[in-house]
């Protein structure tokens, strides 16, 4: 397996390695724990979010109790009371259950989401020995050439992208185990649902990152986050509209929210994850909010320029000829909080879409996908290649692609998106017909 | 006959309506916006901003320390003095402003909130002929005023009140006598289940002597055991006090009901 | 206003009907239940009469008034076009409490239907599926009947059970009367 | 040589042998509220049979009925439908005092119409909500809660409680209304018309409520009306039938409202056409409450019908007889039988009543609207998906209480 040789040649064994080897585990941790922070934010923001959104005041009454005053803050004391209660709560297994598969399924949908993070980039490279000097951006280059800079990226795979996709991909078991493996028929549909869904929607998933791949010439995150950089109109939301919408609508289907929470559906069926109690439901619950951070992470590093900060070169920020220098710790800083801010923000977006819209039908969904999205994001990757192909072979200036990329835009609406939903329509109807003739 | 009859049309599936974006768009604003009205009354920007300065002045007092543990810091330092004391500063009299602005400004009552905690801010909005639990009323002398004609439990349609009548001691002699107090019969015992009433109010309207009501103002509590839902006599009392309703004549502050 | 609905179903089935009267303005004929189907499918067919919607189907049970027959079915016929209304009702024996079913005529009979079933226990024939509808199959009885006790209670069981027996003992003999005045729902003193 | 459609057909079945699966919907399901089941049997996702099952709320309404006087009633039929309570309470009125010809006191009419358009519109905005909701989304039923608290707190200034109000009395209403309560009812229209306003603006145009609703449940006008339908599922059939409009009672003839009716029967029709009687609601109580004239709330000179005012009671002995006739044998009602309907929430609300002259019904029939559109939501769903069910459900606006008795 000439394979696998390549990639453990990639560690030499000698005192190097074990360096190599430890560093990884600290970008790990460095990486996942705010993954995990910020899972359990968003459990708490979901609830504050929504109960403003919805004219309520949200969670009040977890609280400790300091000197006769309840102590709420502000609901975040929930997380721990919903922690507490997932643990102490009693795990029922249904007696006709697949023990296996039923055990197994939460592992499934919990692991591959945070094992895709390790791709994702929060920040560029760190030159631990001159942090507090200012650096241009060669200057860390060089750095991170002899090896005296700290990569904030736990793996640097030149796949990144696809290691992306495959881990994400596995999500799919974890929906379709629990619905098989509770024996339920409500649990069944929804798995059923789930496994149908999701393998549709990754396809498109897939396809709407393709036109953006294609400008950024790499599958590897943080050289897709540098070839955005500090230019916001180089940022893949302008140069990919298209894409970047219809990623963010694949991704929410990825994640099983509204309006594509049909797997779950609380009111129409329970969902595949109904006769699970205790900490085991706990993991699905963890797994869906891990989802949101990493619909957010993909979202931010492909689109949003990553952990770039508009304006913000290597060594400060720079409007026209002046410059405000910062010391490469302050500017490591700040793009690792616009990192996770962008997540946040996309987290939060993700949050009003889901108390906003209603739920779609499942062969709605379906068509959606994949006579509605496919399309278009084959559309998108053609015209992309044929800007793209223009601009090369004329040698024009990069720079102004994204006036082009809106015209093309427009251009692909108008032909590609705005026929297929009349189309779309007229299916609606015939189909509609049907249904009337069969229930009268 | 004024008025007629619409036909309605559903809305016309454009493109716009089709391409789920822009609707979407739109509902979002409506959600989001009733977000920003209600989220900045419940956030309280004075200690949000307390923090941010405070956290303003860590940063600047980080910048220094950074400054004088590296000691060869030469270029930079004003960035990083705006990035880690000036930006949360800016934040930070940012929201003092805003909780400035609130406290004298806005109201929570311009925000979509309606809520009334209920348990941990007790509940004033019964209006006056809220039905809650009942009580009986008083006589003068303290005495109750019900004379166990036995409406309330007749007209109950709940079946939820029992009334044992009794005699009263018959005064020495008619000259002694108070009207309206020295009663025939008055209740031995007086029961109301307050898990089988429907708080219909039919009792109230029934009873001929003010002494059943339900214009307590509290609705029933929860309780751990059922017999506590049953309230006897002395409980209906507590919550009693003196009837102004005055028996064969017209007395001061006369409580008309209808 | 139906007035003239009245005279054209009287005048069609002028033997069917026993007796009429307005009474409050609501037209009423009381006839046999023979031909129920017949009249009603001219209720709906005629122009004149045009009775489109089966407003509401009922029965009343006549016990204590001592009536020959003691129930009555009671159809509230109304017509959308005319906007006129028409009651028929039809005395139904305890013997043979059975009626022909109108589904064929109105679908909003079904349901109506099934519920005088299953409260009165009149059997409605050619009703395609007449089960219970507001009670469960187990029941005993139909409870609208003026003789089944107000304040009887019947455990979910099936009827079979033992059990039965002991909760009537237990809940029903020594409960509270009903239907007196002057309830109490305790024992007094 | 291709093999033509009933072929390939043919072959799909015997490739793909399909089972049919029977689920029990309900009477715990989230989304069957007011306990309902529905069994329904699903081939994959497509419902191929469905059969509807109600009567978990079944508290024997006419059998309670029998057995109290005719004035103990009220407290039973707020349990009807308990989101429009008023209605049901006028509805059980208006029958009685059919049979007893009372003449009902102008302002006690205009009460009425003024606190059962505000139950209508309770009513409504919790169909809305209910649909909405059972479509996931969820910040619409928050909003409509918002609203119908709105209607609920006037209700409750009114009547004393906030659902089971027990308002309306034989020959009138129990109270007068309460000092400048008329006004601020006026003063609420803005919360409720705001929240229509958000709604609309979050669904009717928003194609996945569209797709979920339009075509979905269709009901032609046909099969409407020989299923029974009236109210707003009826009109949203083509059903131009309105008891308000075509058999005025109360004061609606003096009032200039519109009828909405829509054509398609779909599950949007009814959704739309009740968002549309919303605003005719507030508009009818708008000129109610201009219209509305000092005056005595209960029948006056109907001594045999309405219990004496306090006054009367404590001070003389007339009044104290009167009352405690009143109260112990009830109304004396003569012999006869009389139905009377009014535009409940859901529809044509009937109130069939016979009398033996006693002071006890015979028998109190109610015509609950919607226990007829339950009755054909089981041909509705024939055809649709499994997802569907839910929405069609919310849609008919089924109250368990009403449909149960």
């Amino acid at each position: 397996m000439p394979e696998m040789q390549q990639i453990f040649a990639g560690i030499a064994w000698n005192d190097g390695g074990w360096i190599e080897l430890a560093a990884t585990l600290i970008r790990a941790v460095i990486i996942v724990l705010p993954v995990i922070l910020l899972m359990a934010v968003y459990t708490w923001m979901e609830r504050r979010q929504a109960s403003f959104m919805q004219d309520r005041i949200g969670p009040t009454r977890a609280n400790i109790a300091i000197a006769g005053k309840n102590i709420t803050l502000f609901g975040l004391l929930h997380l721990m009371a919903d922690g507490l209660k997932f643990v102490f709560k009693e795990d029922i297994v249904p007696s006709k259950a697949n023990k296996l598969l039923f055990f197994l399924a939460p592992i499934l949908a919990l692991a591959p989401v945070v094992i895709v993070f390790v791709v994702i980039p929060v920040g560029g490279f760190f030159a631990y020995s001159h942090w507090d000097q200012v650096l241009t951006a060669d200057q860390v280059k060089a750095y991170a050439m002899t090896g005296d800079a700290f990569r904030l990226q736990a793996s640097q795979l030149e796949i990144g992208v696809l290691v992306i996709f495959a881990f994400s991909g596995l999500g799919v078991f974890g929906a379709s185990l629990a619905g098989y493996g509770s024996h339920n028929k409500w649990a069944l549909i929804g798995g059923l649902r789930a496994a149908a869904q999701m393998v549709s929607y990754e396809v498109t998933l897939g396809l709407t990152v393709v036109g953006a791949l294609l400008l950024y010439g790499t599958l590897e995150p943080m050289a897709i986050a540098n070839w955005q950089g500090h230019n916001i109109a180089r940022w893949g939301i302008v140069v990919q509209p298209i894409g970047a919408i219809l990623f963010l609508a694949a991704a929410i289907a990825e994640s099983k929210r509204i309006p594509f929470d049909i797997p779950e559906g609380e009111s129409e069926i329970i969902g595949y994850n109904l006769e699970y109690s205790g900490m085991r439901w706990g993991i699905f619950f963890m797994g869906e909010y891990m989802e949101l951070v990493f619909v957010g992470a993909m979202f931010a590093t492909i689109f949003l320029g990553g952990f770039h900060v508009p304006l913000l070169h290597a060594d400060g920020f720079r409007l026209g000829s002046h410059h405000l220098a910062m010391p490469h710790i302050a500017v490591v800083l700040v793009q690792m909080l616009a990192f996770w801010g962008k997540v946040v923000l996309l987290g939060f977006l993700q949050i009003a879409i889901r108390w906003t819209l209603p739920r779609m039908r499942y062969d709605q969904l379906m068509r959606l996908g994949w006579i509605g999205m496919l399309p278009v994001s084959l559309a998108n990757v053609m015209v992309t290649a044929i800007l793209l192909l223009v601009f090369t072979s004329y040698n024009w200036n990069m720079g102004n692609y994204w006036i082009a990329s809106l015209l093309v835009t427009l251009l692909v609406y108008l032909l590609v998106v705005a026929p297929q939903q009349t189309k779309t329509d007229e299916d609606n109807v015939a189909h509609d017909e049907a249904h009337s003739h069969g229930s009268h | 006959m004024p008025g007629r009859t619409v036909k309605l049309t559903a809305p016309d599936r454009t493109a716009a309506v089709q391409s789920y974006v822009l609707e979407t768009g739109k509902g979002l604003g409506i959600t989001l916006g009733h977000f920003f009205k209600n989220w900045p009354s419940r956030v309280p920007w004075i200690g949000v901003g307390v923090v941010a300065l405070l956290a303003a002045a860590g940063g600047v007092a980080l910048a220094f320390g950074m400054k004088s543990f590296s000691g060869r810091m030469t270029s930079g330092f004003t960035g990083l003095l705006v990035m880690f004391g000036g930006v949360p500063a800016g934040l930070g009299l940012l929201a003092l402003g805003a909780g400035a602005y609130r406290k004298f400004r806005a109201t929570p009552a311009e925000t979509y909130l309606r809520l009334v905690p209920y348990p941990d801010v007790p509940a004033d909005y019964y209006p006056p002929r809220y039905r809650g639990e009942h009580r009986l009323m008083h006589r003068e002398d303290g005495s109750v005023r019900c004379v166990s004609c036995m409406m309330c439990s007749t007209v109950c349609p709940a079946d939820c009140i029992n009334i044992v009548a009794g005699n009263a001691a018959d005064p020495p002699s008619d000259s002694e006598k108070v009207p309206g107090v020295d009663a025939e019969k008055f209740p031995v015992r007086f029961e109301i289940d307050e898990l089988r009433c429907v708080v219909c109010g039919l009792c109230v309207e029934a009873c001929p002597c003010d002494a059943i009501r339900m214009d307590s103002s509290v609705h029933v509590t929860a309780y751990a055991n059922r017999q506590d839902f049953v309230f006897d006599r002395n409980r209906l009392m507590e919550r009693g006090d003196q009837s102004q309703a005055v028996q064969g004549g017209h007395g001061p502050g006369w409580r008309t009901l209808s | 206003m139906s007035k003239a609905a009245l005279q054209a179903v009287k005048k069609k089935f002028a033997s069917e009907v026993i007796s009429e009267h307005s009474q409050h303005g609501d037209e009423t004929l009381v006839m046999k239940a023979d031909k129920i189907q017949a009249i009603c499918e001219f209720c709906r067919d005629d122009p004149a009469v045009a009775m489109d919607m089966l407003s509401d189907l009922t029965a009343v049970d006549f016990l204590m008034q001592g009536r020959e027959t003691r129930f009555e079915m009671v159809y509230h016929l109304y017509s959308t076009t005319k906007r006129h209304r028409l009651r028929i009702k039809l005395p139904v024996g305890e013997a043979k409490a059975e009626v022909a079913s109108v589904t064929g005529v109105w679908k909003s009979a079904n349901w109506m239907e099934r519920e005088v079933w299953d409260m009165y226990g009149i059997k409605f024939e050619g009703h395609p599926d007449l089960r219970r509808i507001l009670l469960y199959e187990e029941f005993v009885g139909h409870p609208l009947r003026k003789d089944y006790p107000i304040a009887k209670r019947q455990p979910l069981t099936r009827r079979e059970d033992p059990v039965e027996n002991i909760w009537e003992q237990k809940h029903i003999l020594t409960g509270p009367s009903a239907g007196a005045h002057f309830r109490g729902s305790y024992d007094t003193e | 040589m291709t093999p033509n459609s009933e072929q390939l057909a043919i072959q799909e079945r015997v490739a793909l042998p399909t089972e049919t699966m029977t689920i029990m919907m309900g009477p715990v399901h989230p989304a069957m509220h007011g306990t309902v089941r529905v069994v329904v049997t699903v081939d994959g996702e497509r419902i191929v049979h469905a059969d509807v099952q109600v009567g978990y709320l079944h508290r024997g309404f006419e059998k309670e009925c029998e057995g109290v006087t005719w004035g103990q009633v009220f407290p039973y039929t707020d349990r009807l439908n308990y989101v429009s309570p008023i209605l049901n309470n006028v509805g059980y009125a208006m029958a009685v005092e059919k049979l007893l010809g009372v003449e009902v006191p102008e302002r006690a009419e205009y009460i009425r119409v003024i606190s059962g358009e505000l139950s209508r519109v309770g009513d409504h905005l919790t169909c809305i909500a209910a649909i909405a909701m059972e479509m996931g989304a969820f910040s619409i039923f928050l909003y409509c809660v918002r609203a119908r608290d709105e209607v609920y707190d006037r209700l409750e200034e009114l009547t004393g409680a906030r659902v089971t109000h027990a308002y309306c009395r034989v020959g009138g209403v129990k109270d007068d209304t309460p000092d400048g309560w008329l006004e601020k009812v006026r003063a609420g229209f803005g919360e409720i018309t705001g929240v229509i306003d958000d709604i609309d603006g979050l669904l009717t145009k928003n194609r996945i409520f569209l797709d979920r609703t339009q075509g979905v449940g269709v009901v032609s006008t046909a099969d409407a009306i020989s299923s029974g339908f009236t109210g707003p599922v009826g009109r949203a059939s083509g059903i131009d039938y309105d008891v308000r409009k075509d058999h005025p009672y109360g004061v609606y003839d003096r009032i200039d409202f519109d009828v909405p009716v829509m054509d398609a029967g779909d599950t949007f029709c009814r959704y739309y056409v009740r968002m549309e009687e919303v605003r005719q609601s507030l508009r009818i109580i708008d000129q109610a409450i201009d219209q509305i004239e000092p005056g005595p709330v209960k029948a006056v000179g109907a001594h045999r019908v309405v219990l004496p005012s306090k006054n009367e009671t404590y001070n003389t002995i007339e009044g104290m007889i009167r009352h405690f006739k009143l109260t112990v044998d009830g109304i004396q009602v003569p012999e006869g039988e009389a139905y009377s309907y009014i535009e409940g929430g859901n529809g044509e609300l009937g109130f069939y009543c016979v009398a033996d002259g006693s002071g006890v019904p015979v028998k109190v029939r109610c015509r609950p609207p919607c226990f007829i559109v339950t009755g054909q939501l089981g041909n509705m769903l024939v055809g649709h998906t499994l997802a569907d069910v839910v929405p069609i459900f919310g849609s008919l606006n089924m109250i368990g209480g009403e449909c149960d008795r």
